[in-house]
């Protein structure tokens, strides 16, 4: 945040300008910098920012004048709907896949899962948006195009979900196949596994207990900073989708050059963020008795 | 490891061959596959202005929005502009963009992260305070807020990636030359009596560079999406210069007309996320020995 | 080779092993032959690469995957480990044969209770959980770990390297193996701890009737605790024998060499210690006579061309030198 | 000859917590002390061994006479000036003086560097430039025992002698007084041991080196050290010549360590003193004599007082209420 204020200083040009376009009067702009407090110091403009964020009190929207908290609060359920699932995907088919082509390095299925996984991540999640759309809605018609569905329809808006988290979750899918692969490797080649194996622990038991229950600390440790990049695969996922959510919110408000509202969101969003990784610090602790005893 | 105990004795060394690396990396199909999709791709962005059968901004007033033929080959946009010809300028918007920010973050990064590493602990307090916030914004959330204050341009695209890059590469240069600063030879240096500019750069940059330049080649195809991704949503490059974003982004406004322009603007694009992931994913099996035992 | 008490636990007879490598392939074992009796100990020695981990690791089957056996047997009691099927062999390891690893710091699991690692290897046995927990404590209690009650329920991480020796080996007999392997098991540690190890080595050696395969690189230890010694150099068995006799009257010039260097022997101060000069042979073109002949001082004709056979130097004591030929 | 280097009651304290935790804790005293009242000299020409097991804090000794570590008490005298109040620009050239030589012969070189840079490495870091390098880094070589090929090898390709002799090429190559050597034969096989010692001592006659040797190795330092002082948690408990320590402990942690060296004679098992128990944590100090928890002999007065340093013979210390007379024990 205070890299965001001291950016918008920093930088030439006056945010005044920017926000209201250049044919803006000279008392208009004035006016929007009393309105949202430009004409003060850094400093304070700052201690006030923060102390209206601890309140609760993101400002107004520009254009209505309703409290940004309020219009953001109810995009926030849509976007941690659309995240928590692509996330959903992610562990679900992920983690299996990776001990999957572990238990068999460099056999035919790890290379196919490796080739696949690799794939997942690098194709960028918009054009999976954009070409799941192609395909499924357009050509195919399977499922609903845009929208977050009928409120009062559970099954409706679990089909609008469907496509939106799938192509926002498919990297994140590759990326743990990926990592879960690299550490059980890493783990099956530690004594300690070679001790289990030299008592004669039955395969199933060395591998999904002795192994991923070390081999997963990375993986968890990393789903922190994965939501991260759901959320960003989340803008586009709901533009594309027209779904509501933050990431729709905020690009129109930048079109708009609506500025509280952006700081408003991009501020929820680096909570949603830093809370996820928070969850991701504790779910450690709770595996890892050694990062337990430094809490 | 037996085996390679043998090899040691006290008359000879182990000799190598100094291209085995280069050997092994195209004797992985991936990293084959991944080399040539990647010189293709750079070949024709640099000589888009000789293959390409168009100008990227001529007008075709007669052919717009349409499909395959043998005068356009992929087809025509709403404006009547060829989409092959505009992919191919798009290449090189993609790579220019990729390589200076890459290059640049790579250099920042080593520095800050080395500097948190090896320099005083409040040093490193601060940095991995900057570095930890950063990363705490989501990309393109922060991408959109930089662009509210700035702008849109060419120049912000590379600045936001550049800024949130930075982190990634600091981050492991400070943890490996944190690591490298208790290890014996660092400490041997220090007690011939080699002053820290020199402990530095003459000795743990050797040992830092190699992960850092397996990521800047992993982060290509990330800050290739990343401006792919800004221009779609028309914040990133100006019209009417070409960028695979804003051809998907055109596309996507007529999907429903010629599915054409969706597959001009993110075939390629797709392509070349594949091949320098696919190069980046061998360089690291090749030069990463954690992962190369099997 | 003595054979005096009744079948021996393990015969392993003219095993060899070869490591595919880029640069060819490495003979790291050649025509082994090896017997551990029953309930005596059976220490190998040798210097790096001398093919002493192979040799363990081929007993249990733990070779790594580049790794093929090329000829020979390993018989465990009267069945062949190298024929068995993937369930004989988890019943052999663990139960009947059992390890404890060089290094305690790294041998067991960081994230699961000392305890339950321990639970965990009396998988076979039909006991109820709080059974098997009270064995568990009791062979704790047994290597000397006090408060063991309370300790099965730490973590590896807050038990000192010394301690975790202690548990591996407390690990290794909770199924009263009929072999103990024991891989450099004390490398890692400190003098004190070392004595104190071997120490209860001996303790329980006495108490619990199995045959101990003690690897080490350091003489003292083995004279310390095994019955009989097998020499290895650049993966061959070059000598072996009862261990006062091998100790005090060696027939093959590497052994000898090597009792010489070590310098806990030494009584007087010297200036000038002794070094076995040359190098361990390239175990991919190997050389045509005895594998020890280009750095042996005493070598005469036959040595480099054609390898020694084993010699019988009497009925506890066999060597591969041509030295011993007469007898 | 005199005393070429001289610790006084030397002390360094390591930091165990950072501020916040501390202050958290309510942790007063954040520190633990590694090295406390250490007080040793090495004569010129001659060898001193730092003996203890891992913990004991010989390895900071050896680390704070170059000032790796920085001491927080005592003096360091090396000929006439205390390191520790030296300028960092005179460390600098100290460091021409003194060198040092580290635990892991491989990993002490630096990785990306041939053999060749590696040995010339002292000239460039202390700005000598007017020597003919190539002939000089054959010198150096050469004087180890390796040949000229070798300047083209990168550290992981030699083997741990070889490795080792480089090292002594690079501590030798400013012509040093004084060498530290942390675990010179560390990793080293046996036959391999006595080249690198020997070649240790014949370079000391040559050249009148003095050496401190740090290692936990006593049948290999009996053949290299002219004194011997025994480290036990940071602190020295005995110090004298190495052949009457060897002879006539007077310590009893000394005579432990001398009899848990295994013998390689089957006639000679040891039914002797075990020491018991294991090294106490640096943070919690026993109480009196700090050896009291191993020790089999402690008595009430052990655990209250703590010993007073007695010369029980001429140049010779020890740390111990009850110290064994001479010449009544044998090991």
């Amino acid at each position: 945040m205070l890299l965001l204020l001291s950016a918008i200083h920093l930088v030439p040009g006056d945010p005044a300008g920017v926000a209201l376009g250049p044919r803006a009067t000279p008392e208009m702009r004035e006016a929007f910098r009393v309105r949202m407090g430009l004409d003060q110091p850094f400093i304070i403009q700052y201690v006030k920012f923060l102390a209206n964020v601890v309140t609760g009190d993101l400002g107004v929207d520009v254009w209505s004048n309703k409290p940004v908290s309020s219009i953001i609060s109810a995009q926030v359920p849509h976007t941690l709907q659309l995240t928590l699932l692509g996330l959903g995907w992610a562990i679900v088919v992920g983690i299996p896949l990776g001990c999957w082509s572990s238990i068999r390095p460099n056999s035919w299925i790890d290379r196919i899962v490796g080739v696949i996984s690799v794939s997942a991540i690098a194709v960028p999640s918009f054009i999976i948006a954009v070409y799941s759309l192609l395909l499924f809605t357009v050509t195919l018609r399977w499922f609903p195009a845009i929208g977050a569905g009928d409120k009062g329809d559970p099954w409706d808006q679990f089909m609008h979900l469907v496509l939106p988290s799938f192509a926002i979750g498919l990297g994140w899918v590759g990326y743990l196949a990926r990592l879960v692969r690299a550490s059980m490797l890493e783990t099956m080649g530690e004594n300690h596994i070679r001790m289990a194996r030299a008592y004669g622990l039955p395969t199933a038991k060395i591998t999904y207990v002795y192994a991923l229950k070390l081999a997963i600390l990375p993986t968890v440790a990393l789903l922190g900073v994965g939501v991260g990049g759901l959320l960003s695969g989340a803008v586009f996922a709901e533009i594309v989708f027209a779904r509501p959510g933050i990431g729709k919110l905020v690009y129109d408000a930048v079109m708009t050059r609506n500025y509280p509202i952006v700081m408003g969101g991009v501020l929820v969003t680096t909570v949603l963020y830093a809370a996820s990784t928070l969850i991701s610090d504790l779910i450690t602790a709770a595996l890892d008795p050694r990062v337990r005893e430094n809490l | 490891m037996e085996a390679k105990k043998i090899f040691s004795d006290s008359s000879d060394f182990r000799r190598e061959s100094r291209f085995s690396s280069l050997i092994q990396l195209v004797k992985n199909p991936l990293g084959l596959i991944g080399l040539i999709i990647v010189i293709t791709i750079v070949f024709s962005a640099i000589c888009a202005d000789w293959i390409a059968p168009y100008d990227y901004k001529a007008f075709d007033i007669k052919a717009r929005l349409s499909g395959p033929t043998w005068d356009h080959l992929l087809g025509t946009d709403n404006l009547g502009r060829d989409t092959l010809s505009r992919s191919l300028y798009g290449g090189r918007v993609a790579l220019s963009v990729a390589l200076i920010s890459v290059s640049l973050s790579l250099l920042i990064g080593l520095f800050l992260g080395m500097l948190a590493g090896y320099g005083p602990r409040r040093l490193d307090s601060v940095l991995v305070l900057i570095f930890d916030s950063i990363r705490a914004f989501p990309t393109i959330m922060f991408a959109l807020a930089v662009i509210t204050i700035v702008g849109p341009s060419l120049n912000t695209v590379i600045a936001v990636v550049v800024i949130t890059t930075v982190p990634g590469y600091a981050r492991i240069a400070r943890t490996q030359t944190l690591a490298l600063k208790h290890t014996e030879f660092i400490l041997a240096e220090r007690s011939l009596g080699a002053k820290p500019i020199r402990v530095m750069f003459s000795h743990i940059v050797p040992n830092v560079i190699a992960p850092l330049l397996i990521l800047a080649s992993m982060d290509i195809p990330v800050v290739i999406t990343i401006e792919a991704g800004l221009s779609f949503l028309g914040l990133g490059v100006k019209p009417p210069t070409a960028s695979w974003g804003s051809i998907l982004s055109l596309g996507y406004s007529f999907i429903r007309d010629t599915p054409w322009m969706v597959i001009a603007g993110g075939v390629p694009l797709i392509l070349t996320t594949l091949g320098f992931t696919f190069l980046g994913e061998a360089l690291r099996d090749v030069f990463d020995p954690k992962l190369k035992k099997d | 080779m003595s054979n005096f008490n009744n079948d021996p636990v393990i015969d392993i007879s003219n095993l060899s092993v070869d490591f595919q490598t880029q640069r060819g392939d490495v003979r790291a074992l050649r025509n082994v032959n090896l017997t551990i009796p029953q309930n005596k100990t059976v220490g190998i020695v040798g210097e790096s690469g001398c093919g002493k981990s192979t040799l363990i690791n081929s007993i249990l089957r733990l070779l790594a995957s580049n790794a093929s056996i090329t000829s020979g047997s390993i018989r465990f009691l009267d069945t062949n480990i190298l024929e068995m099927t993937d369930s004989e062999l988890n019943d052999l390891r663990g139960q009947k044969i059992s390890m404890v690893f060089q290094d305690p710091m790294t041998a067991l699991n960081p994230v699961i209770t000392v305890g339950k690692q321990m639970i965990d290897i009396l998988f076979r046995d039909s006991h109820s959980r709080n059974a098997k927990r009270e064995k568990a404590r009791d062979m704790l209690q047994m290597v000397g770990i006090p408060d063991a009650e309370d300790r099965l329920d730490d973590y590896p991480h807050q038990f000192s390297g010394g301690m975790r020796q202690r548990i591996c080996i407390a690990m290794a007999l909770m199924m009263n193996p009929a072999l103990l392997i024991a891989d450099e098991p004390t490398t890692a540690l400190d003098v004190t701890l070392e004595a104190q190890v071997i120490h209860l080595l001996q303790e329980l050696k006495n108490s619990f009737q199995c045959s101990i395969l003690f690897v080490s690189h350091n003489l003292g230890l083995i004279a310390e605790l095994c019955d009989e010694v097998v020499v290895m150099y650049a993966g061959e068995v070059v000598e072996q024998g009862d261990v006062f006799d091998l100790f005090h009257s060696p027939a093959h010039p590497y052994t000898q060499r090597l009792l010489e260097c070590d310098p806990a022997r030494i009584e007087k101060s010297t200036d000038e210690l002794p070094t076995i000069s040359g190098r361990v042979p390239d175990l991919i073109e190997l050389p045509p006579g005895c594998i020890f002949s280009p750095r042996c001082v005493s070598k005469f004709e036959p040595c480099s061309t054609q390898p020694p056979p084993e010699f019988v130097v009497n009925e506890h004591h066999k060597v591969r030198c041509f030295l011993s030929q007469d007898g | 000859m005199g005393n070429i280097l001289s610790i006084n009651n030397l002390r360094v304290r390591f930091r165990t917590d950072g501020a916040v935790r501390a202050f958290i804790d309510r942790n007063q005293d954040p520190y633990i002390d590694a090295v406390l009242d250490v007080s040793l000299s090495i004569e010129r020409g001659k060898t001193l061994g730092l003996v203890g097991e891992s913990g004991s804090g010989k390895t900071t000794i050896g680390r704070s006479i170059i000032r790796l570590v920085d001491p927080a008490g005592g003096t360091i005298m090396f000929e006439d000036e205390d390191i520790g109040r030296m300028s960092s620009n005179r460390l600098v050239t100290l460091r021409k003086d003194i060198s040092m030589m580290f635990q892991d012969p491989v990993a002490s070189l630096s990785p990306r560097k041939t053999v060749g840079s590696l040995i010339l490495e002292p000239f460039k870091i202390h700005g000598i430039d007017k020597i003919n390098q190539n002939q000089k880094a054959r010198e150096l070589i050469e004087m180890v025992g390796l040949n000229e090929a070798f300047l083209g090898a990168y550290p992981h390709q030699l083997s741990g002698g070889q490795a080792r002799r480089v090292g002594v090429a690079r501590a030798l190559a400013l012509n040093p007084k004084l060498v530290i050597a942390d675990e010179p034969t560390a990793g080293l096989d046996v036959s391999v041991q006595g080249e690198i010692l020997n070649l240790m001592r014949r370079l000391q006659v040559d050249r009148g080196l003095s050496y401190l040797i740090i290692t936990h190795n006593l049948p290999v330092i009996r053949h290299l050290s002219n004194h011997l002082a025994i480290i036990y948690l940071g602190r020295v408990i005995e110090i004298g010549s190495t052949k009457d320590i060897f002879t006539n402990p007077a310590h009893p942690y000394t005579l432990g360590l001398l009899s848990a060296v295994p013998q390689p004679d089957p006639n000679k098992r040891r039914e002797k003193l075990k020491l018991e128990g294991e090294l106490p944590s640096l943070s919690r100090r026993p109480t009196g004599c700090e050896f009291h928890t191993r020790c089999p002999f402690a008595v009430a007065k052990c655990l209250q007082e703590s010993p007073i340093r007695q010369e029980i013979e001429p140049r010779r210390f020890v740390s111990c209420h009850f110290p064994f007379p001479l010449s009544q024990v044998k090991v």
